[in-house]
């Protein structure tokens, strides 16, 4: 019952949301996108724009990310490790 | 104990397409600066070619050969080549993770800007990374799902 | 490499170095298990004291900024670009203040690990997920990014979640870590949700910048929303308290002092979302009534749980919700009154008290959990029934142990008193009723340790057992050290620690200005 | 409202994953409720960062009529989107073998026989 409230309320405040949002495909703002766009060749020399944000302009938020699988299959082999 | 081996015509395919797998997964890491693909997909491509192994050989026949802890090894070298690529930014230059290599010699030359076909010699730091995050990960997937695999047999 | 280079790139440093040690860890642990405990503890402690330099220049010289792969550490804003465009992260008093936390707390339960996990297998894996959760905390409270906040999150739960199944064997381990991640991946979504609520409408990830722009829309409303109820369902306060007891009783001793530290970073993340990122925007009076509300219902909850429980680790755990209580009651008080111009002094009063007893909260409840810890190492059970007389044969566990209790219940000379205290004075600035309620939760509070002190160290010996390894002596004696300091001196703490770290969270203004300049 | 209609495919997907966490009993269901839950708040993310008639922010080969950068869909929520989908990865393969540890304590997954744990 108390799952059923939840979820609910969950899904009234997600539909708002929706309902709120700008409609599809006309962005309101896009100044950092925008600069990355223009600026990912010259300053990184790489063609591909996802990965100059990957791993220049975003690259600790992708340290970050590999050490997330690390500690991951880390704990794995921790969970699953025998005992003999 | 029952037999893990798959029969001789799977395991003789999986030999043959092990080094095209590889050789693509190579392929997408060291080509991820410049087409889609990068060390996260290039990695997954190439797991996915030491699981195709486990399926075929057994889990237990991979592990006399390869060995769960040798992945785990090989994934934290990768880990510490991406680390130690960030402290060089800034022993180098001037902050963690900075694009020291920029205009030298590795890595470092500058396309043409714009629309162009795409030059393996660029990017700076980016495909250093890319094989970091590509050891890390073939490492990281193989080991967890051999793991996996072996945990039916742990229970005796 | 002189001092100044050296607190330059503390920011950074302080994340890279236990990263790196965590990666070396399992190559190190193949050539020698010596080594590698050495290693671990050397690393620990260099991070201690790098911290403790940094924290004291961040004190005195005010918000340090960081800029991850700039071509100068200090140039957020690209030349061209009008906003942040690279990651940054910025230290202010508040981030500074929970580093000395982790660190101290990590520190303590490195050195009180060498003994405690003796007998297991995978030392080496444990080392290593024990300083990724020190670089989860560390990231979370450095980090100048929302999205960063997301990543620094998971790395904190994923390393939390493995070290409470450390122990496989036992299948509530397992079940309280299953509970644990699931809670925490749930949370962390939430977070995501919110971050790309907030990208779609201001194309931005940087706090300072989006609290600079921020106009409080309806989606504003409900990315706030999300982000309160993400943070408080891990740091475990009323009602998303559920998990707490059930992980917190599970985890190896060490793990349940870090998890303590744990789960003041997420109360970080929440103090940090609520006062830096919507901060004026924010109605103050009704998200102060909100967490004096959620403050006091953990209060309670917590400490009337925590009074018939025979598990002497679910007992502190239910304690551990209520002490969250007190934080939240001591800032919520705190926002209520900085609404009122005539009570603010108060108000930064109250602020300090809730912030103080989260230093003080976790260097206690960490010293509480260890020593049942340590009273585990020895009996093999958690039973408070089938413990007693342990203090004819621990005597420094049990010294250590009323340390602890006597500084939970805020009792004087301790560090507990202090901070309580403040809290008392500015809650009754709001109503009398409040400072009742928390006075009478402390009392609760001190019958029921001093149940367990009876029950498990008073009376006739009846274990022949030996006092507790050396190793586990000097982690209890770091975090004991620290409490007896703070209780002598909370004067001069207030004032050079506190102070600041309080300030910095109220001052909004200036946590903007170091990022967007003018 | 027509012209929404990703975002609500995306918010009926979190709703499945929701669903499957609140009211499913398996371990294994609750962690596929999980990935859905994730897989839509990715999505969303993308669907975020799109621009009408983009074309993917990458210069190789890049056709000349295309205008930059208002012809390109904004790469940082791509990006964005790849890290989440990597801790996705990370946190499942987590969960699973949380869940292959507990059908080995208790030979069941389901979770009302599991929880030995008050509460």
């Amino acid at each position: 019952m108390k799952k059923a409230i939840i979820f609910i309320i969950f899904a009234i405040f997600l539909f708002y949301t929706a309902y709120e949002l700008h409609p599809f495909g006309e962005i309101k703002e896009s100044k950092m996108d925008d600069y990355i766009i223009e600026n990912a060749q010259n300053e990184t020399g790489a063609n591909n724009v996802v990965t100059s944000v990957v791993f220049d302009y975003r690259g600790y938020d992708t340290l970050g990310e590999a050490t997330v699988l690390f500690t991951a299959i880390a704990g794995a082999l921790v969970v699953l490790r025998r005992r003999k | 104990m029952k037999e893990e081996r798959m029969s001789i015509i799977v395991t003789t395919i999986a030999n043959l397409l092990f080094p095209f797998i590889i050789i693509f997964s190579f392929y997408v890491i060291m080509h991820g600066h410049l087409t889609p693909g990068g060390g996260f997909q290039g990695g997954a491509i190439g797991a996915s070619a030491i699981v195709m192994l486990i399926v075929a050989y057994g889990a237990r026949e991979i592990r006399k050969k390869v060995g769960e802890e040798n992945l785990s090894i090989f994934e934290s070298i990768g880990g510490l080549i991406f680390v130690i690529v960030g402290i060089l930014g800034f022993i180098m230059a001037s902050t963690f993770l900075y694009n020291f290599l920029v205009g030298s010699e590795l890595f470092g030359k500058i396309p043409p800007l714009g629309s162009n076909p795409g030059y393996l010699n660029t990017g700076g730091i980016l495909p250093l990374l890319n094989i970091a995050v590509g050891m890390k990960v073939i490492g990281g997937l193989a080991s967890v799902v051999l793991v996996m695999a072996l945990f039916r047999g742990d229970k005796e | 490499m002189n001092i100044d280079w050296l607190i330059t790139h503390s920011p950074a440093l302080l994340i890279a170095l236990p990263l790196l040690a965590a990666f070396l860890t399992p190559i190190i642990d193949r050539v020698s298990k010596k080594a590698r405990n050495a290693f671990v503890i050397a690393v620990l402690i260099i991070e201690e004291i790098i911290m403790i330099l940094f924290a004291w220049d961040v004190f005195t010289n005010g918000i340090h900024i960081y800029t991850m792969g700039a071509s100068n550490p200090t140039e957020t804003v690209p030349s061209q670009a009008v906003v942040p465009v690279r990651i940054v992260l910025e230290v202010d008093g508040m981030g500074a203040f929970m580093g000395l936390i982790s660190a101290t707390v990590s520190l303590a339960a490195g050195i009180y690990s060498l003994a405690f996990i003796e007998e297991e297998k995978g030392k080496g894996k444990f080392y290593t997920l024990l300083l990724l959760v020190l670089v989860g905390m560390v990231g979370m409270e450095f980090t100048g990014d929302l999205f960063n906040l997301f990543v620094f999150l998971e790395v904190l739960s994923i390393a939390c979640a493995a070290l409470i199944a450390y122990r496989s064997h036992f299948g509530d381990a397992v079940e309280g870590s299953f509970k644990f991640l699931i809670i925490s991946s749930i949370a962390a979504l939430f977070v995501l949700f919110a971050v790309a609520l907030f990208y779609a409408q201001y194309d931005l990830l940087n706090i300072a910048a989006l609290a600079s722009v921020m106009q409080y829309s309806h989606l504003d409303k409900i990315a706030l929303a999300l982000l309160v109820a993400a943070f408080a369902m891990k740091c475990g306060a009323v009602p998303m308290h559920f998990w707490t007891p059930d992980a917190y009783s599970v985890a190896p001793a060490p793990i349940t002092a870090m998890l303590v530290a744990a789960s003041q970073a997420s109360l970080y993340a929440l103090f940090r979302v609520c006062f830096t990122l919507y901060g004026l925007t924010l109605n103050l009076e009704v998200i102060g009534g909100a967490l004096i509300i959620f403050g006091l219902l953990s209060m309670f909850v917590g400490v009337t749980m925590a009074i018939p429980q025979k598990d002497i680790k679910r007992l502190m755990a239910y304690h551990a919700i209520s002490q969250t209580g007190y934080m939240l009651l001591g800032v919520g008080v705190g926002l209520y009154l900085l609404a009122k111009p005539e009570f603010s002094s108060y108000g930064i009063k109250a602020m300090e008290g809730g912030i103080f007893h989260i230093i003080n909260h976790a260097m206690y409840k960490g010293l509480l959990f260890l020593t049942a810890g340590a009273v585990y190492y020895r009996l093999k059970t958690r039973n408070l029934n089938e413990m007693g007389g342990l203090g004819h044969t621990m005597p420094y566990t049990a010294i250590f142990f009323i340390i602890g209790a006597l500084a939970i219940a805020g009792i004087p000379p301790f560090n507990g008193f202090a901070s309580k205290l403040l809290i008392y004075e500015a809650a009754y600035k709001v109503s009398p009723i409040l400072s009742i309620i928390a006075m009478l939760v402390s009392i609760l509070t001190l019958a029921s340790f001093v149940k367990v002190f009876h029950s498990a160290f008073m009376g006739p010996k009846i274990h022949n057992v030996e006092e507790a390894p050396k190793s586990m002596l000097v982690g209890m004696a770091i975090l004991t050290f620290v409490i007896i300091f703070f209780g002598l001196f909370p004067g001069w703490v207030v004032n050079h620690i506190v102070h600041p770290a309080a300030q910095a969270l109220a001052d909004q203004a200036s946590y903007i200005q170091a990022v967007m300049g003018g | 409202m027509i012209y929404n209609i990703p975002f609500y495919t995306v918010i009926a997907l979190i709703l499945i994953g929701l669903y499957a966490i609140l009211f499913k009993r398996n371990l294994i269901k609750i962690a596929i409720g999980v990935t859905i839950l994730e897989s839509g708040v990715n999505l969303f993310l993308i669907t975020l960062g799109y621009r009408k008639g983009g074309v993917a922010p990458i210069y190789t080969n890049l056709p000349p009529s295309i205008e930059v950068p208002e012809g390109m869909v904004m790469p940082v929520p791509q990006a964005l989107t790849l890290t989440s989908i990597v801790i996705g990865v990370a946190v499942l393969a987590l969960i699973l073998s949380l869940a292959i540890m507990i059908y080995r304590h208790y030979g069941t997954l389901d979770s009302r026989k599991v929880r030995r744990l008050k509460e």
